[in-house]
């Protein structure tokens, strides 16, 4: 095994990425809805659009979600632009509209939606999100986006970026472990699932889990082999993705025994994956005030918790 | 940049006519859709289109052209009967009789994509002008990149009662303010209807104060004095300010008896009504038939569009920006970015 | 077989409810935003509060969705009246922060939400939810009902009226049969689900559908049996409300052969009722403009077009 | 409606600063949370609450109280300050140490049903605001039916430069304007700061001529003046339309190293910062406690609150629309409607 990376929450990963593409391109158009230090959207070299300065590549829209995904729009329509736009994950409701409107016409409009989950902590069930990704899922044409490590956080821009259409990068706030090995040379998130661990034949079920919960499925994984039951890990970072795989890959991964969708949102779209007789750990109810990690504990989304259920369905 | 048309009023007023009963037409074929904001409007329409707007037809994604956004895209026939007029190759008369019919480039709102020229998805109400926010600011960012020779371009856009009562309007208003996009020019279809009556059943805003507030150029006009909207386009090209031009305009203009009430907003007017219509604009042809004069005067109009796309596209050809240029408008990434 | 009825669209049927509540109760504090002729919301005998004039029971919101729901909200919160307010299913986008709330603070607040579909016909896709229903039903505390036809809508209002929570109303356009005899006393929506065509135990396939689409679900089981399938038909008008019931209830609706959904919205969240093998026939895409019949057929949710899958499926 | 306080300038100032250092503390205490904005609007809200907002802590539910909203969501240390200095049975000093903490009854934001006390569940930005147009409307439908004996309140809302960004505010404003619900009073903590740091990095609007532009009664005091706070909220008790105040403040007021800047709007001070805050206010207790003095002048100000509900109280008794009131503040409805 090899040495523990230090976590490294996604929206910090997808700072990371932007460092990198801004040094790259000239024609950036970032921006966030007045939440730049949290959505980390701006790198240390991009400078502020202001009234008579426009030789510029970050957008101060100030508390206005709506319409920065018109501007956004209008900006990709126009053309010339790479253009992203920040807040959390939860006010993708204030812009609804134009997000749809971005998947009714493919633009390539990039919305980094950060502070994903129950992970947001303390400021509790307004501003944690619930819905949000089946919302977001059962919109067509849009890609959304969910990556659980650092590796995925970049896979994903990519992947945003050669996209002809809309993308959302769902991120977590509190720092995740990097499991994927960024020396490989392939976007494993363009197959939108894959397998993160792996007993091949051996499986007795499968977890599947997408940004933050991944790590918490791996840690399931471990505790599950103990009480000698072998559990594949699968990383769904991209459902509209993973649909387009071919049904035998889509098997390979799922596997046919047992599985458990684990995700801090609502259950509804993932019986397509785990089937009738699965088990979902998720949301049932909005979240609540506290520091991130009791919430975790609270909803039942902890490696403990789900070994427990996963063990009282096998004994059944 | 503009000269004082050479169009006497008369023929603008027949020009504008021809909008109007297109628009009654189309919607009575459809027996669906909404005639009222078209005809109101159509006066506003014809000047901007004629004299200001600069698009070249043949060209349509000239990267230099002005914007235009429907934002009350509910009035979709207004561009679906101008795009005709003005001779889009994809828009004939056939597309205005198949109006929100499956698979035709005439549906009920303009979609982006379906139709040449349609620089938006529109029918939210609202959208369309943040949306048009974010055209002017990618102007001015071009502009500030490649600069006036490449890009200089206006980005006009109607808006209806409705945009202006959404809250992304406030937004919208309050941050092209902020940023003096000076290039964005808002005129409103001022009818004082909407669906359930007359606005006041809901509103008493006084919209001019309330877009200076937000630091805009304001005017108001009477929509149906080709003068006044002449004069207020030409002053709000100069303003170094975003420009609202409030148009004061009766919705469904033209027809005696339904004029002036929302009857006109979303349904057809009726076979007979459609009639009086012709009778009041004195217009004598068939269905869907435009008088050749008229036609000429319209597809004349777009020369000027022409000219000025081939003197950019002199000037383009010369420019040491052009690669840059180029490139980003396709927007190309750098192929591997994934090392992080 | 009894004589058939006329045809009402659901939002029709909703305002004869409305008529009846109004002369029943006064302190309705009803609206729409600038669509009430379309959502049919106002009842001839209303009167709508104008400024000085606060002796009144129906609210001209204008075309302020967001506002709407956030005033019924308060409306609610301070006590002394029924509040429901309308617009078009789609521009709950426009709502979705403030219907959020509601869920979260459990206000009951009425959203009477009209064209519901593609049966809204010829303003094209910007004008038709696909998503939405989806979005709707992933938010916990709301009820989301989606009645087949004017029985079950005025079972939804009486549910509505009744639970101690926000209520979706997702009505139909178009004319819709009714299929439902209103002269039971009892009110079936209040299960949430059931079987309105039953073969019992010699039942080959269920199909389940919810609003316009029952109708068809229903000629699709005519058209079935000739080929000698027995097609049971289950109507799922509230699936918060279908989730409560028993483990035994449930599965005696949904049977246990192939199961097929027909929705004119997106999958997300069928396959918790299908099952992996199950068929589910919606929109895979964002509607068109058109004439309501001619979508219908285009996107494949007519009689004949469900009837062919449905074989296909069985004779694989 | 209101006497002049009795309270000294002095006094005022201790019990605002009260506020100040509870707020800080509490943040502090849970390491997250916003203290900012209870420090920068604690003037005004003292005012308000001590001198004019009509409630009555023992019986929170009272149907004719007026309605408080934080629109301004996140500063909810405010609201559970001021429900602990005015004695509200739930508020006692553990619940603000256990600020931010699970199945405490003070979250993050203050949410609905969590606290007594809490009107309404804030946190999306403007959200507030429109919640208190929907009461400031329903108290004006239910004075129409039971008259200015059983119902007549205002309805008070804190909104802070975010709320008036965002569409929905435009929303509520022109509506309210045009109802003219004269009951209803904004008070804006314009302090111009927000999360990214000044607003003018995305605004330069005029707000008062904003709500001017849609028929409200607008003044402007500064926020840290008790004088001028009281008589506007006086004034705007008078007027026969909505009323916005902005109350020019500066956030974190009382923090020497960090008031003005946005690095007080969402963390917590510093345990230094802290005690530099107490200093500068020359506030000598330790943490969580409120020397005596100033509690009791905060507790005897409910008095007021208690007085006026027990007065409506009497009135109630006596009405005849009694029954039908108490009927319709639980929403009952008819029993059965199903037939149609
Ligand atoms: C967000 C949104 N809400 C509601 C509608 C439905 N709608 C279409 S047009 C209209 C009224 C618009 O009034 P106005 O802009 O004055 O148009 P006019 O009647 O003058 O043509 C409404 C409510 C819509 N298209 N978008
Ligand atoms: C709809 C919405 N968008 C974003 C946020 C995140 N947020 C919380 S406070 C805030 C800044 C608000 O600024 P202001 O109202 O001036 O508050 P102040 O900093 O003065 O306390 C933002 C963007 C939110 N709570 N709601
Ligand atoms: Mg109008
Ligand atoms: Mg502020």
């Amino acid at each position: 095994m090899k040495l523990e990376k230090p976590k490294l929450a996604t929206r910090q990963a997808s700072l990371e990425f932007l460092k990198v593409l801004s040094s790259n391109v000239d024609n950036i158009a970032g921006g966030s809805a007045d939440l730049t230090g949290s959505n980390l959207t701006k790198t240390p070299d991009m400078n502020s659009v202001k009234p008579k300065k426009f030789k510029a590549n970050y957008i101060h829209y100030g508390i206005r979600e709506h319409m920065m995904g018109a501007v956004m729009n209008g900006i990709a329509l126009h053309k010339g632009f790479i253009t992203y736009g920040g807040t959390f994950l939860v006010f993708s409701d204030y812009m609804r509209s134009s997000i749809r409107l971005s998947a009714l016409m493919k633009t390539k409009v990039i919305y980094v939606l950060t502070h994903d989950s129950i992970g947001l902590g303390e400021d509790g069930p307004t501003h944690q999100p619930v819905e949000h990704l089946a919302m977001l899922r059962a919109t067509p044409n849009l890609n959304v986006f969910r990556p659980a490590d650092a590796v995925e956080t970049a896979e994903a821009w990519e992947l945003a970026l050669k996209y002809d259409g809309p993308s959302i990068l769902a991120l977590s706030r509190q720092g995740l472990k990097t499991f994927r090995d960024e020396k490989g040379n392939d976007n494993l998130t363009s197959k939108g699932g894959y397998l993160v661990k792996d007993f091949g034949n051996k499986r007795d079920l499968t977890i599947i889990a997408t940004g933050s919960e991944v790590e918490i499925a791996l840690e399931t994984s471990d505790l599950l082999l103990k009480d000698n039951i072998k559990a594949s890990v699968v990383s769904l970072p991209c459902w509209e993705i993973f649909e387009k795989q071919s049904e035998e890959y889509k098997l390979n991964v799922l596997g046919e025994k047992l599985k458990v969708g684990v995700e801090a949102g609502s259950e509804l779209g993932w019986h397509k994956y785990i089937g009738s007789n699965g088990i979902f750990i998720g949301m049932k109810t909005f979240g609540a005030s506290a520091p991130a990690n009791h919430l975790f504990e609270h909803f039942g989304l902890s490696s403990d918790k789900i070994r427990e259920k996963i063990l009282g369905k096998i004994n059944t | 940049m503009s000269k004082t048309s050479e169009l006497n009023m008369e023929t603008l007023k027949k020009m504008s006519n021809a909008i109007r009963v297109l628009a009654a037409e189309g919607v009575q074929k459809a027996n669906s859709g909404h005639p009222g904001m078209p005809m109101g409007i159509a006066d506003v329409a014809t000047i901007l289109f004629s004299k200001y707007l600069n698009i070249d037809v043949n060209k349509p994604d000239w990267p230099d052209r002005d914007r235009f956004v429907l934002s009350a895209g509910h009035g979709s026939m207004l561009i679906y009967a101008l795009n005709y007029l003005l001779g889009y190759s994809d828009m004939n008369i056939e597309s205005l009789k198949n109006f929100r019919q499956l698979h035709s480039n005439t549906p009920g709102h303009p979609e982006y994509g379906d139709t040449l020229g349609v620089e938006t998805t529109t029918g939210p109400l609202g959208q369309g002008l943040g949306t048009a926010v974010g055209m002017a600011l990618a102007e001015r960012m071009s502009n500030a990149k490649f600069g006036k020779n490449l890009v200089d371009h206006f980005t006009y856009v109607i808006v209806g009662d409705g945009c202006l009562q959404e809250g992304i309007s406030h937004e919208s208003i309050e941050f092209a303010g902020h940023l003096k996009l000076a290039k964005l020019i808002v005129l409103w279809d001022n009818n004082s209807i909407s669906i359930d009556g007359n606005t006041n059943l809901s509103n008493s805003s006084n919209q001019i104060a309330r877009f200076k507030a937000s630091g805009w150029h304001t005017q108001s006009v009477d929509g149906h004095d080709f003068d006044q909207i002449s004069k207020a386009i030409e002053n709000a090209q100069k303003t170094n300010k975003p420009s609202f031009i409030a148009c004061k305009t009766i919705i469904g203009f033209g027809s005696p008896n339904l004029a002036g009430t929302e009857k006109t907003h979303g349904a057809p007017l009726g076979d007979d009504e459609v009639k009086k219509v012709k009778e009041e604009l004195n217009w004598k042809s068939n269905p869907f038939e435009v008088p050749k004069d008229i036609l000429s005067n319209w597809r004349a109009s777009v020369e000027r569009g022409l000219k000025i796309r081939k003197e950019w596209e002199d000037r383009f050809n010369k420019s040491p920006k052009k690669i840059n240029l180029l490139k980003i408008i396709q927007t190309i990434y750098p192929k591997s970015l994934i090392k992080i």
